[in-house]
């Protein structure tokens, strides 16, 4: 299982904040394509060049490999400070 | 040394807490305050909206990059969440080190930091109505030149 | 907006005055204190002594120089002269502007042109004996800086 | 009448804080070579390449001319803040 958070605008977007996946993508871009099956508004967030990602609460640009249990988010450009 | 807190702070403490060292020869602070306005519209209020967990692990991070880079003798970061108002504090960085130079250094290095990497966002409300703030890219070229160092 | 004092003063307050417009977004302030230690000898005090008159008005020309500079909302500079201690806070230099960015760089500039233009010297107690504190020549070339841009 | 004035290591070697001259010496220069002939110190003091020099308490790197009332000071490089 992995779950996967929104935030910011994306959360508001997709009126979801969090979901948790039984089935288990293999990698980021598994994910990706996942997500984006479940609608144009999924494909824009997951898909924007300038969503930013982070994996188990580090930001990565890099593809990853999924494991049991991660926790992937996905946001746009922080804004704080 | 990181609060994440949604209540307000006193800066003057703050500032106390990082003057305790008598190595300590500067103390630098940056608060950002909550502006009435902003690209021109009238602002009435602010929102934060932060990612728990990964925002403390993000701020750790940015503070260990900056204790490899210079001698950091003490430093504190808060940053508020939630509802906000014109006048508020939103966040504050406090830096002591032994010499002025890096203490400045310093604390611009962790504002632009967090300013680009730090889970938060902000979201406006105008006579237009509720806006999420876009980030902007002078933020992104101010942290970008601490890659070039 | 200018205070030479002997006696000590309150970062925290000073940094509320800072804070009273809602159109400042950015509050940059600098406190040097006095170090126990300089080029590897004990310090046991430090005496301060200034050209009165002249001092008030060298501040209020790097003041002035900045305020052209940038879009300055407001500025507190404290300088103290007298007989200080390891520890004690020796200047303040507090900056309030819209933006974080002209926040730094005002605080930075005029903390770097009071270090070469401001008429204050210091004479440190060490074992060794009381001795004048020499200029630092990194302190000319951060002052320096502001002319090549 | 001028008023000239030293401050921190100047003051200590000189042992002067402040004398008037009642000669009215024309510019910075006849300044510096009247001072002079009052000794090694104050040669040493006055003609020094770091030493700063402020007309009525403006620094100055250029020579000037002197007119009654005016105040002179000679001093070290600043080590403020």
């Amino acid at each position: 299982m992995i779950k996967v958070l929104f935030f910011a605008s994306y959360r508001e977007k997709l009126g979801v904040d969090s979901l948790e996946l039984d089935q288990m993508p293999a990698n980021l871009s598994a994910l990706r394509e996942l997500l984006s099956a479940k609608g144009a508004d999924w494909q824009e967030v997951v898909n924007d060049a300038r969503t930013l990602v982070a994996l188990n609460q580090s930001m990565t640009r890099k593809d990853f490999e999924l494991s049991d249990g991660d926790e992937v988010a996905f946001f746009p450009p922080v804004t704080g400070g | 040394m990181i609060s994440i807190q949604q209540e307000d702070f006193d800066p003057g403490y703050e500032q106390d807490q990082l003057s305790q060292s008598t190595g300590t020869g500067a103390v630098v602070t940056f608060s950002g305050l909550v502006r009435d306005e902003n690209l021109g519209d009238d602002v009435g209020g602010l929102y934060l909206e932060h990612y728990p967990g990964m925002t403390e692990k993000a701020l750790q991070e940015i503070i260990e990059e900056a204790a490899e880079r210079w001698p950091l003798q003490a430093i504190k970061v808060i940053h508020r969440v939630g509802q906000l108002h014109p006048g508020d504090r939103i966040v504050f960085v406090g830096v002591a080190s032994a010499h002025r130079k890096a203490a400045f250094e310093i604390c611009e290095f962790v504002m632009d930091y967090l300013k680009t990497r730090a889970p938060f966002w902000k979201k406006e409300t105008t006579p237009e109505g509720d806006r999420w703030v876009d980030a902007r890219e002078s933020d992104d070229v101010a942290a970008k030149r601490w890659n070039q160092e």
